[in-house]
């Protein structure tokens, strides 16, 4: 298999308070990744560095064998990676398919001109699109809020919406932070279902995480990051075992 | 009459705003489209016309800036300073100061492209600005452009451009009449109303809302932020350039006092009265605004005399009048006339966590 | 519909003066004050009675809109009274780009229009004035009854070099469209008879701070300061600073617009020279009445334009007067009264007897020169000028 | 060296004003993220007020001893305390109703205020500028090789030690302490029973007092004043507020004084009609380089 996202001694610190220091990581194509570690170990620095919010102090990071650090955030967007975000960040004061269409920004073609002037052919694009959103909210299991404000729907179906709009930009790498932080289990067993369903659309998916039954049962290769270094890297049983991860999560023993 | 005419139009329109109807919306339109035409050869009062086509250069502009304001969220305090280029392009090439007499059709398609241009080169330091950051900076240009033009001797200094080309269409002058005028803006007002309609359903009207709505998540679906703010700043400004051709070819003139920032501040508070965003409250805020000040306010001693007769001098109270009806309407209608739907939504959940906190 | 309600509320007899000035913001100063001086004629008129039992009535409109003068308001105005059958007559505007955008319009209608204060040349002179009356070339129908600022600025040249014999001077001006040209027009002069320009400098609006700028008038030493623009854009305060950096003994001119600088520069005012094109009230019995009735009718002191204003309103209602008096059953025209406007020859009004050129500017203008004492303005000479 | 002097003297003076103005500004924009248009206006209220006490008090013209600093204090204290009442007045009428409202709203009241306010002010006032008592005697001290007036050191003097009691108020103070949270949070401030309507009100009356402070300054200062003048001087300070980085005390006053100085030079090296031209170019440039103002500071990219 080869490595679909490559990171390698990234490092990235705010001031005097180093985030991210070294890391190295790998995630296949194909798979379920997951990255845990206790708050403030620098899981969603991570994420943002990888979608280039920050640049990084060292290190570089590669998808699909072409690097993308130093690329704004938008650019790397079109190469394929989208993400979900830790505290929602939807478009509240759009419906729910808008959400979606935005989502398709980029796979939609369209001039300025045909924006101005409302040409046949983006008429009958904004159909596909709208067809396709559609598609995408009943993938995720939202197939009757479509003209919902973003903000007036449930907890729990902002984050599935959120993953419908950023799966409407066909990704081939899709990073999901903290999916099932809100979620009730009933809710959590669908998100498990939602996102092998999504692996087996061949898209590669990275997710943290705190609900270690959830990463366990779902990812098929886990990360462990803590103060913003990683510190085991394997399958679930390993990560399980490793000393150093109990160390992490339980404290250092007295 | 005139107010006939605008509360009659602004009926129309809120109308075919709220009815579901696709048919029954178009038969409106066309109905209001044949009424506007016919008025002007049944009443031959030129003064309402006047003002009719005046109002109608303040609902371009207004339609401009909302693509700026409403769509994209770019707070811009300058706006004027567009008007200023497009009525200046026309001052440069369609007077005998400068010996260009190009046609005024011509002039259109040229100050749009103009403050278009201008749009972007002024919007492009702003880009990395936020909120009112870039409201001040906007400011700025708002009162840079028209004293750079007020400083430079070549395009009349503060006299301006006097004595400007009077347009011609078919081979016949628009005279002194205002009627051709108002046919000029009502197809003008049609063209930018259409445009902006086709975008706020576009690829790019989206990716407007997208940035006005949450930056970073827009970045985060392949928006080019830069781009498209820029496309917001360059396609709003271009309106402007448009009306300030017409409305420097109706005036006659060119001059640097016409585009202060009270100007700029005049059709934010169109946009802000109207319904932001909406385009329908765009047109009706631009509309009330301007009817009042052009028509009521210079006329209300008049118009008092003639409704409640009785006999007062209000000449010395325009500010105090103006000021209470804007803090009036704010009060009562924060969301505007006419608000969108997300406008309206905002409001209303602002006042849901109002009550639950 | 827009203002043309006035003649239907009033009885039959009426003839409506329409009045166009900047009455808002921050014109309204020197507005208020012009507008008072038409009343106060149209008053008088009436009070004496028009033949045939006829009553004149004064419609005021604003063209500030948003507290700035506005040509499109002016052009609107200008259109509100053309379409008022009863309006014969238009006064004003304040602002010669306001007048450069209404006189099109007023001149393809033939509505006479008499200005008390729209002094850049170009209104009535030349080709320009010519292409603002292209509808309608050959009847001009703009008139004023002050000078125009070239001639102004020539005046006080010439009584800088030739009466206080002073040889340099350092130029400011308030980057309007008055203040220009007549600091250019000075500058021309005074440098044509002998004079040396050290510097000509513009303000920027709306400012109160000249600090900066006198301390560079200073350091370049002129003898004279000469100021183009009004009191309010600067005048007062101007010459109220140049006490504070070190220019306190150094005279300062300027034209018709400063004449009520002592209300902000008070006994700094002292050394300080204006021109009014008007001789002066000393000079002219009814100048005297006209300050005593505008003092006790509005309880304040005449403005700078007030009694142009006056003049300019009479120019029109003797027009009009003039129209009545050979048929008083019907409503003179418009034409009868651009025709008696245009014909204005030896009427007498405060600021001296006014008739009109060819191109509607007054055929022998006085200019008056005026200094300060204590505060209070002194008239020196007065210049007649044939130009 | 000797004009460059004075020049800097005479834009430290201006910039003086300005700052004071822009300290409302700033309080205001803190604690509620509202462009108080009607600042400005609020400035020349004070003015007006000032001359009105100084009238009532008899004084024409120079004054000295004693006399002259009774006679300052009351022209202060009634400009602040008018203009702080103002202030409070303002909010509860035109901006509280529209805390929740979408953004523009409240700018566009007080938009209309600023009209009502001025309408008041030429109504009360006259359209005409207004003459104002030449309080201090103008002798110049000679510092160093430059002069400079008493007028210009009264006039700093006043604004920096008003700067001063506003970090101290805003710092060291209980009220300080609220209006600060409240600037951060305004939910979680009154979670933890912190009267929001109050810290508000409390930050328009200090702008407010700060403003009535600014127009006796600038009332002696200029000795004239205007009904109309508020909107451009408002226009400035808002400026400098921005300059400094809004809602920081020190930038308010640091970009009020740059913007003195830079129109000083301005005037003095490329002509008056473009110093405003020139501030607002400086103003482009700096924002391009530092987005949040010169002492404001970057907020960091939280996802």
């Amino acid at each position: 298999m080869t490595a679909l996202l490559s990171i390698d001694g990234v490092s990235k610190s705010f001031g005097a308070v180093c985030a991210l220091s070294g890391v190295d990581l790998s995630v296949d194509a194909g798979s379920i990744f997951a990255i845990i570690g206790p708050n403030g170990a620098g899981k969603s620095t991570l994420f943002n560095a990888i979608t280039g919010i920050y640049t990084l102090d060292s290190g570089t990071i590669a998808f699909d064998g072409r690097r993308i650090d130093g690329l704004p955030t938008f650019v790397i967007a079109r190469r394929g990676i989208a993400r979900t975000f830790q505290n929602l960040r939807l478009f509240g004061f759009l419906s729910a398919i808008d959400n979606v269409l935005i989502g398709e920004h980029a796979r939609m073609r369209g001039t300025l001109v045909d924006s101005l002037l409302g040409t046949p052919r983006a008429r009958a694009q904004e159909r596909a699109a709208r067809e396709r959103a559609r598609a995408w909210l009943d993938f995720v299991g939202l197939n009757d809020v479509g003209e919902q404000f973003a903000r007036n729907l449930s907890y729990g179906a902002q984050r599935r919406l959120e993953i419908a709009r950023a799966l409407a930009s066909q990704p081939r790498l899709l990073l999901l932070d903290e999916p099932a932080a809100g979620l009730n289990p009933t809710e959590k067993r669908e998100l498990a279902d939602l996102v092998r369903a999504i692996r087996d659309r061949g898209v590669t998916v990275v997710l943290i995480e705190h609900d270690m039954g959830l990463v366990m049962s779902l990812c098929e290769r886990i990360a462990v990051l803590d103060h913003g270094e990683k510190i085991a890297q394997g399958a679930p049983a390993e990560i399980r075992a490793n000393p150093a991860v109990i160390e992490a999560y339980l404290g250092a023993p007295a | 009459m005139i107010y006939v005419y605008v509360l009659a139009t602004i009926a129309a329109v809120v109308i075919v705003e709220r009815t579901r109807s696709r048919r029954v919306k178009l038969a409106i339109l066309a109905a209001l489209a044949l009424t506007l035409a016919i008025v002007p050869f049944v009443d031959r009062t030129d003064a309402t016309f006047n003002v009719l086509a005046d109002a109608g250069v303040f609902v371009m502009l207004a339609l401009g800036l909302n693509i700026v304001v409403g769509y994209a969220g770019l707070l811009d305090l300058g706006y004027a300073a567009f008007f200023a280029i497009g009525a200046y392009a026309y001052g440069i090439l369609a007077s005998p100061q400068f010996g260009v007499h190009l046609p005024f059709w011509a002039i259109l398609f040229i100050a749009a492209a103009c403050a278009g241009l201008a749009g972007i080169v002024l919007g492009a330091p702003t880009l990395r600005l936020h909120g009112d950051y870039l409201a001040i900076v906007t400011l700025g240009f708002g009162e840079i452009v028209p004293q750079v033009f007020q400083n430079t001797q070549a395009v009349g200094g503060p006299n301006g451009i006097a004595a400007l080309d009077v347009p011609s269409a078919l081979g016949h002058s628009f005279g002194t009449a205002a009627v051709p005028y108002y046919f000029v803006t009502l197809g003008g007002i049609a063209l930018v109303a259409w445009v902006a309609r086709n975008l706020g359903r576009s690829r790019l009207g989206r990716a407007w809302m997208a940035i006005r709505e949450d930056e970073l998540a827009a970045k985060h679906m392949g928006i080019d932020t830069t781009r498209t703010k820029l496309a917001a700043f360059a396609i709003g400004a271009s309106f402007s350039g448009l009306g300030g051709v017409i409305f420097a070819a109706k005036l006659g003139l060119v001059s640097p006092d016409l585009f202060q920032f009270q100007v700029s501040v005049l059709i934010l508070s169109m946009l802000v009265l109207g319904g932001m965003g909406s385009l329908i409250g765009v047109v009706v805020g631009s509309l009330v605004l301007s009817l009042l000040n052009s028509a009521l306010l210079p006329n209300i001693n008049a118009v008092i005399a003639s409704t409640l007769h009785v006999n007062v001098d209000l000449t010395n109270y325009h500010f105090l009048i103006y000021g209470v009806i804007l803090v009036a309407i704010m009060l009562f209608r924060p969301e505007g006339f006419l608000p969108n739907r997300e406008r309206r939504a905002e409001l209303h959940a602002a006042a849901i966590t109002e009550t639950s906190s | 519909m827009a203002g043309c309600s006035s003649s239907n509320t009033t009885s039959a007899k009426t003839i409506t003066i329409g009045i166009d000035l900047a009455l808002s913001g921050g014109d309204a100063s020197v507005g208020q004050s012009t507008l008072n001086g038409m009343l106060l004629a149209i008053e008088e008129a009436n009070a004496k009675g028009l033949p045939g039992g006829w009553k004149l009535v004064p419609q005021q409109l604003d063209d500030a809109v948003q507290g700035v003068h506005n040509p499109e308001q002016g052009v609107a105005n200008a259109r509100t009274f053309i379409s008022d059958p009863s309006v014969l007559a238009m006064l004003g505007p304040y602002n010669s780009n306001v007048a450069a955008a209404q006189i099109p319009v007023t001149n393809a209608a033939g509505l006479a229009q008499v200005s008390q204060s729209t002094v850049s040349d170009e209104l009535t002179i030349g080709d320009a004035a010519k292409s603002l009356r292209r509808q309608n070339p050959t009847a001009n129908n703009f008139f004023r009854v002050c000078t125009t600022v070239s001639r102004q600025g020539t005046a006080l040249a010439q009584f800088a070099t030739r009466q206080l014999h002073l040889r340099t001077a350092y130029i400011v001006d308030d980057n309007e469209t008055y203040g220009l040209d007549l600091a250019n027009a000075f500058e021309r002069d005074f440098g044509a008879d002998g004079g040396t320009v050290l510097g000509h400098d513009h303000l920027a609006k709306n400012t109160q701070d000249f600090k900066a700028l006198l301390t560079k008038i200073a350091a370049a030493k002129p003898a004279l300061v000469f100021y183009g623009g009004v009191t309010s854009t600067g005048g007062g305060l101007i010459r109220k600073q140049m006490f504070d950096t070190g220019l306190g003994s150094t005279p300062f001119l300027g034209g018709d617009g400063i004449p009520d600088i002592a209300t902000v520069a008070g006994k700094d005012a002292d050394g300080s020279y204006y021109t009014i094109a008007a001789p002066d009230a000393a000079h002219a019995a009814s100048a005297r009445t006209f300050i005593a009735s505008y003092e006790a009718r509005f309880k304040s002191p005449v403005g700078a334009y007030s009694a142009n204003a006056y003049a300019a309103a009479q120019v029109v209602i003797a027009a009009i007067e003039k129209a009545l008096a050979t048929d008083a059953s019907t409503m003179p025209t418009r034409a009868q009264v651009l025709a008696n406007v245009a014909a204005t020859d030896g009427l007498q009004t405060p600021i001296g007897s006014i008739g009109f050129d060819a191109n509607g500017d007054v055929k022998e203008p006085v200019l008056s020169l005026y200094g300060f004492k204590n505060g209070q303005p002194v008239f020196i000479s007065q210049l007649n000028l044939t130009k | 060296m000797h004009e460059f002097l004075a020049q800097l003297v005479n834009g430290i003076s201006v910039g003086a004003i300005y700052a004071l103005i822009a300290l409302g500004y700033t309080m205001v924009y803190g604690i509620v993220e509202l462009i108080n248009f009607a600042h400005g206006d609020v400035y020349t209220f004070g003015s007006f007020v000032a001359l009105t006490v100084l009238t009532a008090l008899g004084v024409s013209g120079e004054v000295h001893g004693i006399a002259l600093v009774i006679d300052v204090c009351l022209a202060i204290l009634a400009a602040a305390v008018v203009c702080g009442v103002l202030g409070i007045a303002i909010e509860r009428f035109a901006y509280r109703r529209l805390r929740n409202a979408p953004r523009l709203a409240p700018l566009i009241t007080a938009i209309g205020v600023s009209f009502i306010l001025e309408n008041v002010m030429q109504l009360w006032q006259g359209p005409a500028q207004v003459s104002f008592p030449a309080v201090f005697a103008n002798p110049s001290l000679a510092l160093g090789p430059i002069a400079v007036t008493v007028k210009q050191l009264v006039v700093v003097l006043l604004a920096v030690g008003a700067m001063l009691a506003l970090q101290y108020i805003v710092h060291n103070t209980r009220l300080g302490m609220a209006m600060r949270a409240t600037a951060q949070d305004r939910d979680a401030a009154s979670l933890v029973g912190i009267d929001v309507n109050r810290a508000i009100a409390l930050a328009f009356l200090l702008g407010g007092a700060l403003a009535g402070l600014a127009g006796f300054v600038s009332g002696v200062y200029y000795q004239s004043a205007w009904f109309f003048n508020g909107f451009s001087a408002g226009l400035k300070a808002f400026t400098a507020a921005v300059l400094g980085g809004i809602g920081n005390i020190a930038g308010a006053m640091l970009g009020g004084f740059l913007i003195g100085i830079i129109e000083s030079f301005a005037t003095w090296k490329l002509g008056g009609q473009w110093s405003n031209v020139t501030v607002f170019a400086i103003l482009v440039i700096v924002l391009v380089v530092r987005p949040s103002g010169l002492l404001g500071t970057k907020p960091i990219v939280k996802v």
